[in-house]
Formats: C-alpha cells, sequence, structure tokens
C-alpha cells in the first residue's frame, strides 16, 4: 500500500488479562495487523534448577509441581522417571499403573484449562465453555485429594513409586467420575465444536508448518497439529503406556482449529487409557523400598523425558555421588512452543494474536521456570 | 425569536466559518469552517421558509416548504462533498504525507 | 390559575403529564405547569433507566452464572439483588483517576456524553397506551439519529486516554457502529412502509400482526445490528476484554466506570425498548388498556433475556469479520426486504391505502418464506470458508470395563 | 413565548461561541468537538423553526456521520493538540469576514421582509412541522433534483473509493 501508517508499539503484559500469566509480547502494528513480535519473559523467574541442586532427590519433587502448576502429576512424573534411570531402578507395577491413571487425569485437566482459556480468548466472556471445564477439572481434582491431600501441587510421585496406595474409597470415586465426565465433555463439544463463530476464527489461522515446527522443536499437541504423530508415550513407552492402547491425535494444517481439535480428541484418549488402567491394575506395592536420602553414584548423568499436555517434558540431572543432583535441567514444553512466535503471529491481527498464543497453551511456570 | 435575529445570528456563523476557511492552515480545519457555512446557509433557507411568505403560498400551501427542501439538499450535498473532500485529502496525504495547505501548494509539480 | 390545553398537545394525549400539568398549573403560571409536568415526566424516565440499568446489571450476571453452572450474585440482599447497589457505592468510593496524559476536559466530558443517547431515545418510546414523553412524527429517525451519537462519545474515550488498547477500542468501536448504522436504517424502512408513519405510538398502533413475523428480515437484521452498536457479544471488539484489556474505557475508574457501565446498561435498555415497540407491538396484549405497561415490560425482558442469552453461547468474531457480515450479509438482507416490502405493500394495500390485519397475515407467510430462503442463501455464500467438523478418533479400548476391580 | 427566546439566546451563543472555538483553538480534536457541538446548535435551531425533520436530519447526518468522518481524519495531522494553526492570511482574512458580516447584517435589518399572512400561519405551521408534506414534495415537484443528488450520492462514494483504493505499487 502506498498509505503510509506510522507503526505503533504495544506492550502486551505483563499485566494484560490473555497473556497465561506474568508474560510479555512488546508487538509492532501496522493499523491491527502485526509487524513484529517479541516476546519477553523472565517476570516468574524463581530459579527451580538452582534450588534443586540445593535439596535431596526426593525433595525436589516438590520443586516441580510449582513448573507448570496446572499439570502437577505430569512433572513429578518426568523428574521420578529421571531419578529413577539415574538410580537404575525400576517402580513396582501397580505404581506404574497408578503414575500412568494420575497422569492422563492431569492431562484431561490440563487440556481443560488449555481449551476453556482458549474460548476464553475468543471472546466467549459470559464464560460458559471455561465454566463446563472447570466443572469437570474440579471433579479430577477432587479425585487428586482423595490420593494425597492436595489438588494441585499434589507430590504424589516418588522417585520408585507412588506416595502411597489410593485409598479405598478412591476407586468408586474415579468410577464415579468416568459415568459422569463423558456426558459433560459432550455438552462441551456440543457448545463449541460445531459453532460457526469458532469456525472463521479459528480455521486456517496462524498456520505452523510442519519443518517449522520440527525446526524449532515444537512438542507436544502443538507440533500434532500440524501433522506429526510424534508422542513420547508411543516413541519411548515409559511407566505403563507399553500396556494400554491409544490413538495419537494428528492434525492437517496446524491452525488453531486443528490444536483444539487434537486437545479435544487426546481428552477422549486419555479417557480410554484411564479405563484401560483401572481394568487392567492389579493389588501390589506401590512404591520401592528406597533409602530415606537418596544417592546415585558419581559422573552419572541421566535424562528422563515424558509427554506432559503441553509437550516433551525432560529433567537431565547430573549427579556428583552427593545426596542432591549437581545439575538440574529441565527442558520445558512451554519454552520451546514459544519460539513459534513469530511464526504464528506475524501477519495476523490483534484479535488473532491473543488467539493463537492461547492455542499454543503456555504456561509461565514452566517457561521461567 | 425573530426572523432578523435568526438571519444575523447564521451571518456571524457564516463570516465565522469564512474567516477559518481563508486563514487555516489545516486541510482538515478549512473543511470544518466550510461546513460551518453550510450550516449557516441551511440556516439562513430554514428560517426565510418559516417567517417569510413565497408569492405562491396563497395557491399552494406546501410551497411554504421551500427553504426546507433547499436545506435538504443542501445536507445531501455537502454528505457527498465531504466523502469526495476528505477522499482528496487521503489522496493530498498520501503523496505529500501533510495535510498542511501551504505546503501542498509548494510541492506542486 | 387555570391553564387549558390545546386539544393536539402532546400533554393533552398523556393522562400523566395531564395530571401534573393540572396539579401545577393552580399553583404556577401556564408556562411553568408546562416546564413542570416535561420535567416530571423527564425525571420518572431517567430513573427508570438507570434503575433498570441496576436491575438488568444483576439479571445479567445471575443468568449468565446459570448459563456457566455457576450461582451469581447472591451476598446481598434476596437472591443477591442489591448487588447493584453495592457495587455503585464501591465505584462512588474509590478514587476517580484522570490519567496525565490524558485530554482532562474531554475524557471527564466522554461518560456524560455515552449516558445522554441512551437516556433521550426513551423519550420517543411508548410504554402503555399515550404514555410516552414526545410523541414525536419523526420518531424512528430521532432514535436513529441520537442513538448515532454514542459512536463520537465512543471516539472522544479513546481518544483522549492516550493508551494504545483504549485508541483499538475506539477505532474498531467507530468502525462497526458506521458500518452497521446502513443495514440497521435500511431495515427500519420496512416497518415505517408498513405502518405508514415514523412515529413510535402509530407503528405500535399499527401492528395488528406484530411486526417480527411480518418483518422476519427487518427484525433479524435489527436485532442483530444493535447488538452490534451496542457492543455486545459476539460484535464486542470495541472493549473485547481478552484483546485489548477493556477497549475504549480502559482508563476509566471509580464513578465514570459506573456512568460508562449504566449507558452500556442502559442503551441496552432502551434499544430493546425500541425493538419492542417496533417488533413485538409494544404494549398491545390483553386488556391492554389497563395492563399495556405489563404487556410491555414483559416483552422488554423477553427481548433482554436474548440478549444475554447470545451472550452467553457465542465466541467473539473479528473486526474485519464483523465488516464482512454487516456489508456482506446483513445490508443484502435488509435491501432484500426492503424491496420486497415495498412490493407487497404496492399489490396489497389496493384502492383503500391502507392495510388489513388479512393482508398482514398474507405479508407474513411470504416474508417469512423469503427470510428462510434469503438467510439461507446468503448464509451459504458466506459460509465458503467454513468446512465440516472433523469426525473424532476412535477410542480404541473396550469402553466400560468395570472400575473398582482393584481395590 | 419566553420559553422560545431563552432556548434561542441560549443556543446562539452557544453556537457562535463553539464556531470560534472551531477556527480558534488549536488543538485540531476539540475543534472537531466543537464543531459537533456547532451542529448541534444549528439542529437545536431547527427545531425552534418547527423543522423537525431538519433537525433529526442534521445530527444523523452531519453529528453522526460527517463528524466521524472528520474525527477520523484528525488522525492525519501529526501534531493533533498544536495542528490547528492560522496561516499568513490571518489579518485580510478577518477584515473580509467582517467586511462581508457588515453587509449582511446590514441587509437582513434593512429589507422589508413580507411575512406570512396571518390567517394562514396556522396552516403553514402545521405543514412545516410534519413529515409528509416535505416527502410529497421531494418525489413531486423535487423528483428531477432529488434523482440528481442520489446520482450525485453514488457518485461521490464511487469517486471516494476510486481515489482512496490503493494504487498497484510500481516497481523499484
Amino acid at each position: 500500500m502506498p498509505f503510509r501508517t506510522e507503526p505503533m508499539t504495544v506492550n502486551i503484559g505483563p499485566q494484560h488479562p490473555s497473556t497465561h500469566g506474568v508474560f510479555r509480547l512488546r508487538v509492532t502494528f501496522d493499523g491491527e495487523v502485526i509487524t513484529e513480535v517479541e516476546p519477553v519473559f523472565g517476570y516468574l523467574h524463581r530459579g527451580t534448577e538452582k534450588l534443586a541442586e540445593e535439596r535431596n532427590y526426593v525433595q525436589v519433587v516438590t520443586l516441580t509441581d510449582r513448573l507448570d502448576y496446572v499439570s502437577s502429576m505430569t512433572n513429578n512424573q518426568a523428574y521420578c522417571i529421571a531419578v529413577e534411570k539415574l538410580l537404575g531402578v525400576t517402580p513396582p507395577l501397580r505404581a506404574k499403573y497408578l503414575r500412568t491413571l494420575v497422569a492422563e487425569l492431569q492431562r484431561i485437566a490440563s487440556h481443560l484449562i488449555g481449551v476453556g482459556f482458549f474460548l476464553q480468548e475468543l471472546g466467549t466472556f459470559g464464560g460458559t465453555p471455561l465454566m463446563y471445564c472447570f466443572r469437570s477439572r474440579e471433579r479430577i481434582l477432587d479425585l487428586f485429594e482423595m490420593l494425597c491431600g492436595a489438588r494441585i501441587t499434589v507430590s504424589y510421585l516418588r522417585p520408585g513409586g507412588v506416595f502411597s496406595d489410593a485409598p479405598a474409597d478412591f476407586w468408586p470415586a474415579l468410577d464415579a467420575f468416568m459415568q459422569v465426565f463423558p456426558g459433560e465433555l459432550a455438552e462441551l463439544e456440543q457448545l463449541v465444536l460445531e459453532n460457526e463463530i469458532l469456525m472463521v476464527r479459528t480455521r486456517g489461522v496462524s498456520p505452523l508448518p510442519l519443518d517449522v515446527a520440527v525446526n524449532c522443536s515444537v512438542s507436544g499437541p502443538v507440533l500434532r497439529a500440524s501433522g506429526l504423530a510424534w508422542d513420547w508415550r508411543k516413541e519411548d513407552p515409559y511407566d505403563a503406556y507399553d500396556q494400554v492402547r491409544f490413538e495419537v491425535p494428528v492434525g492437517t494444517n496446524g491452525d488453531n482449529y486443528d490444536r483444539l481439535w487434537v486437545r479435544m480428541q487426546e481428552v477422549h484418549q486419555s479417557l480410554s487409557i484411564v479405563r484401560q488402567c483401572v481394568a487392567q491394575i492389579e493389588p501390589g506395592p506401590v512404591r520401592l523400598d528406597l533409602p530415606l536420602v537418596l544417592r546415585a553414584e558419581a559422573g552419572v548423568e541421566a535424562y528422563g523425558r515424558i509427554e506432559s499436555p503441553r509437550g516433551e517434558l525432560g529433567f537431565y540431572l547430573v549427579s556428583d555421588g552427593g545426596i542432591s543432583p549437581y545439575r538440574c535441567k529441565i527442558r520445558s514444553p512451554s519454552l520451546l512452543n514459544l519460539t513459534v512466535t513469530e511464526h504464528l503471529l506475524v501477519g495476523w491481527k490483534l484479535a488473532d494474536m491473543i488467539v493463537s498464543l492461547g492455542s499454543v497453551d503456555i504456561n509461565m511456570g514452566e517457561v521461567d521456570r | 425569536m425573530t426572523l432578523q435575529a435568526m438571519l444575523i445570528v447564521a451571518a456571524i456563523l457564516f463570516c465565522i466559518g469564512l474567516y477559518g476557511a481563508l486563514a487555516r492552515r489545516n486541510v482538515i480545519a478549512v473543511f470544518m469552517s466550510i461546513e460551518i457555512m453550510f450550516n449557516s446557509v441551511n440556516l439562513t433557507l430554514v428560517a426565510l421558509g418559516r417567517y417569510v411568505a413565497p408569492h405562491a403560498l396563497a395557491a399552494d400551501i406546501e410551497s411554504a416548504l421551500t427553504g426546507q427542501v433547499f436545506a435538504v439538499f443542501i445536507i445531501a450535498v455537502a454528505a457527498a462533498e465531504v466523502a469526495l473532500g476528505l477522499g482528496i485529502v487521503f489522496a493530498l496525504y498520501r503523496n505529500t504525507e501533510s495535510v498542511d495547505l501551504t505546503e501542498a501548494a509548494q510541492m506542486r509539480r | 390559575m387555570s391553564c387549558q390545553l390545546a386539544a393536539g398537545n402532546i400533554l393533552y394525549e398523556n393522562p400523566l403529564l395531564r395530571w401534573v400539568y393540572d396539579i401545577a398549573g393552580t399553583v404556577a403560571p401556564c408556562w411553568a405547569a408546562y416546564l413542570a409536568a416535561g420535567l416530571a415526566f423527564m425525571l420518572l424516565l431517567v430513573n427508570g433507566v438507570l434503575i433498570g440499568t441496576a436491575i438488568l446489571t444483576w439479571a445479567e450476571r445471575r443468568i449468565l452464572a446459570r448459563f456457566a453452572n455457576r450461582i451469581g450474585p447472591n451476598r446481598w440482599g434476596p437472591f443477591g439483588l442489591l448487588q447493584p447497589l453495592a457495587d455503585l457505592i464501591k465505584l462512588l468510593t474509590k478514587e476517580s483517576l484522570t490519567p496525565r496524559s490524558a485530554d482532562r476536559i474531554v475524557f471527564n466530558l466522554a461518560p456524560i456524553l455515552m449516558l445522554m443517547p441512551a437516556l433521550l431515545v426513551v423519550a420517543v418510546v411508548p410504554f402503555a397506551r399515550n404514555i410516552a414523553l414526545a410523541d414525536l412524527s419523526i420518531g424512528v429517525l430521532y432514535v436513529l439519529a441520537i442513538s448515532s451519537l454514542t459512536i463520537l462519545a465512543i471516539f472522544m474515550a479513546g481518544w483522549a486516554s492516550q493508551n494504545r488498547f483504549a485508541l483499538f477500542g475506539a477505532a474498531r468501536g467507530v468502525a462497526v457502529l458506521i458500518s452497521y448504522e446502513v443495514p440497521v436504517v435500511l431495515s427500519l424502512l420496512g416497518v415505517v412502509m408498513l405502518a405508514g408513519s415514523m412515529s413510535l405510538n402509530d407503528i405500535v398502533a399499527a401492528q395488528a400482526v406484530p411486526f417480527f413475523l411480518v418483518q422476519p428480515l427487518a427484525f433479524f437484521v435489527f436485532f442483530t445490528g444493535v447488538s452490534a452498536e451496542l457492543n455486545r457479544t459476539p460484535f464486542d471488539v470495541a472493549e473485547g476484554e481478552s484483546e485489548i484489556v477493556a477497549g475504549y474505557h480502559t482508563e476509566y475508574s471509580g464513578i465514570k466506570f459506573a456512568i460508562m457501565q449504566a449507558a452500556e446498561f442502559g442503551g441496552t435498555i432502551t434499544a430493546s425498548a425500541v425493538i419492542v415497540s417496533l417488533f413485538l407491538a409494544g404494549w398491545a396484549g390483553p386488556l391492554a388498556g389497563y395492563l399495556g405497561w405489563l404487556w410491555f415490560l414483559l416483552k422488554l425482558g423477553a427481548v433482554l433475556f436474548v440478549f444475554i442469552w447470545v451472550r452467553a453461547t457465542f465466541p467473539r468474531l473479528r473486526t474485519d469479520q464483523i465488516m464482512a457480515f454487516s456489508w456482506k450479509f446483513l445490508l443484502s438482507l435488509a435491501l432484500i426486504n426492503l424491496v420486497a416490502t415495498a412490493l407487497e405493500v404496492y399489490f396489497l394495500r389496493g384502492d383503500s391505502r391502507t392495510l388489513t390485519t388479512v393482508d398482514l397475515w398474507v405479508m407474513a407467510g411470504i416474508n417469512l418464506a423469503l427470510a428462510a430462503v434469503a438467510i439461507g442463501a446468503f448464509g451459504r455464500l458466506n459460509r465458503a470458508q467454513v468446512q465440516r467438523v472433523r469426525p473424532p478418533l476412535p477410542v480404541l479400548a473396550p469402553a466400560g470395563a468395570p472400575a473398582g476391580k482393584a481395590v | 413565548m419566553l420559553l422560545v427566546d431563552i432556548t434561542f439566546w441560549g443556543l446562539s451563543v452557544v453556537a457562535i461561541g463553539a464556531a470560534l472555538g472551531v477556527v480558534l483553538v488549536r488543538d485540531l480534536f476539540r475543534a472537531a468537538l466543537l464543531l459537533v457541538v456547532v451542529f448541534l446548535a444549528v439542529a437545536g435551531f431547527f427545531v425552534l423553526l418547527s423543522a423537525q425533520f431538519l433537525a433529526v436530519v442534521q445530527v444523523l447526518i452531519y453529528a453522526g456521520a460527517i463528524a466521524i468522518l472528520l474525527v477520523f481524519a484528525v488522525m492525519l495531522t501529526k501534531d493533533v493538540p498544536h495542528g490547528n494553526l492560522p496561516n499568513r492570511l490571518q489579518v485580510p482574512a478577518a477584515m473580509v469576514a467582517a467586511l462581508l458580516l457588515a453587509v449582511l447584517v446590514a441587509v437582513a435589518a434593512a429589507t422589508q421582509w413580507q411575512p406570512v399572512p396571518l390567517a394562514q400561519q396556522e396552516q403553514v405551521a402545521v405543514v412545516q412541522t410534519g413529515s409528509a408534506g416535505l416527502a410529497n414534495l421531494l418525489v413531486s415537484d423535487y423528483a428531477l433534483a432529488f434523482e440528481a443528488v442520489s446520482v450525485l450520492l453514488l457518485g461521490a462514494a464511487i469517486g471516494a473509493l476510486a481515489l482512496l483504493r490503493g494504487r498497484p505499487e510500481q516497481a523499484p
């Protein structure tokens, strides 16, 4: 256009209703169209990696709760798997099933939050879909409370198993949840997935080409929405994932709708995994008899990774023979998924920006660590 | 309120508009002044239509509305004028990146 | 002193005003009594709208909460009915901030200017038989003209705040309002043609068949256009909370914010009142002579409920999509409706130059079919980019495995 | 009528004050807002002159549409708070305006206007207040002018679009 307009630089955040915590985007607009975008983060930095070097191996579990605070179970899982690799131990079978079960419940809860806030950012400010999501999420958190007494910061998993076996009344409660939840999910899908406004707002918006996604090391639903069936639960099964059958939903266009669709489908698959776990689980011990203070051999390194709701979550641990890790590096999916921000946002409008950011479903606790 | 008072108010408005149209540098300010002049003319027309009897009044009572009809046309034409005029202003801005009339005169090619 | 009103005067037609006028006329000069009668009714209307605003904020929060499986405000008073009062006290006692770089005069003037159209429009709405402040012969045009002033207030608020989000909101709001003005005005032409008058009173009287049946397309266009002009979901881009914080009223706080909110909800109420008068036969109903106001309020409540329902359900559109919706979809529908109504009125009216109830029913039949066809056809044209929903993946596990087996 | 007189003088003060503001205020945005005040005051005059239809049209077209367009155009100005500068013609312009004002006032005061006959005043008032007469005139006596204006508006709309349409980018 020969019409020269003045570029306008706006700080979206750190205080903004839709930046998922304290996240800042320095955006340069031409009218409402984004020409430049620069993510700024670090506002929530708590030095988790450094703190982990000052605590013993079991204490670090509580730190991992606070990384991605909407999916603490999977954070626990990744860390515990890393420590188990470091020690060279394998948890008992029942613990593996319990871990898989709670991880999938956590995935459902986390995806419900992702989907709910994604819809909120699309402007259903009445909050109906968000509350539909929260209704179901609350039930899952209640289940977690029965397991370990906490709802958000669970610290349920331990190196070598889980904190304790599920109480007797957990199984009927889980059963009740499995009866109610599919109906609630259907209600949500009916409200959302066929909505025409949602279609025009998300179809074809901010597509992420597969090569860009792979080159930027993107993982999780964002990668799968771009068309690659890459899921660590299939590629490198951990815990009980080699015992259960499930599909990996894959998108085609990598647009906002596909990212939403992949999440919704994963919820269905997770539900099926939970069912299989319940059907297959056998009585037995839930925790290895490990010493209270763990020590690994000096010079051993281990990388434990899982498929968290947001992508590949990995803990890289180095031991110097002491009671705490010598070095703890966290590969957080949210941070790496942010590397495609520019590809997703430049050229789109302000309204799409917020939605695309929501579709990546970042969590600042994990980005800033 | 008399016809004379109404006409004088309209005249004052017209002259203020005239001054603005002549003495402002910004195209948009000139536009605004012209709009004031349009309005004062409308006012005059309607006031005359209200108070002064046209020759045809005795035969045709609707001729009392002639002033209003003229005002309607002026408003319509003013709307067209603003649309086109602002189009020209935008075109001017596109070429000179300024809405200053004095600069526009100097940059004539 | 006894003042006598000429028959044909606005006040004469209106029993309430005449009563005030007669009382005031016994003690004051006639012109003062005239003024007093008008002011008394204005006081009633303004306070009615403001109290209605308070009730609407409560109702909207309660109903939205029910849609979302929540309870909503329930602490203050029965069913939380005093919540608006508590909110008001909170806002009144808050510091009324003016940003340092803001244009102080314009910034403070904008909320007042925003409230003004909402209050002015009720002047011509007939609440019951012969109860309206002014039965203007150009009522519909008056409503349109006054409500177009909101644009200016929004722009003033957004510009004077010196805030980027506010400016975004103002620019979006003005763009939306200007686009939707066109279909809204065109849609009302059909109604005016049917009633043969622009006075709201005459239009209500002409609705032997409610006009939302006779003019379904116009009703659809007007309802949609009005929700866009009122910045309600799914057209609330001007204050899209998730995108631009609060749009043009980002910088407003305290009492100024309260006035802005009152203007917004008051605008919804007056717009609904206009919809009721134009399309839902206003105060007409059984025993309309005595219960006209009740019918009016019931219909008002129904329209408001639809507004809230829409808000609870739909996501927001993008600005360019809203523009496209107005120009490509609503404008076409309004034009179709205009041409169809003109032809129907011309052919059905016949020599008597009036439309009978039978004529109206015939038109209702034709127009309902036309509306279905037109909305379907244009919807399909505009839906090119909307593809079918992707089918869900199969779930592999055998469903319904007994839980609790492994206790 | 006392009320009418008070209203008239009030409106006059507002209209003239706001008009002066439009041409004298430095802040272009405020000037545009004052212009809206002028428009509204003129609409008030129309009501006083029993031209209700015109008053509403004035609000709808001038305050609702033209003013908004102008406000949008104001954004083109680089420094809006100080954008409304006078040029060098200030003094001559003031002189011309003052001279014209003197002539106009003299003419308005000196002319013997022929008032509406008393017998017809009632009738004229009824005709002028209603909008039906105006509508009749527009589609009967002034139909040609009416059509011409519609063509003009269409032309203006197309012309404005043509002016604003981006020319294809020239290759550098």
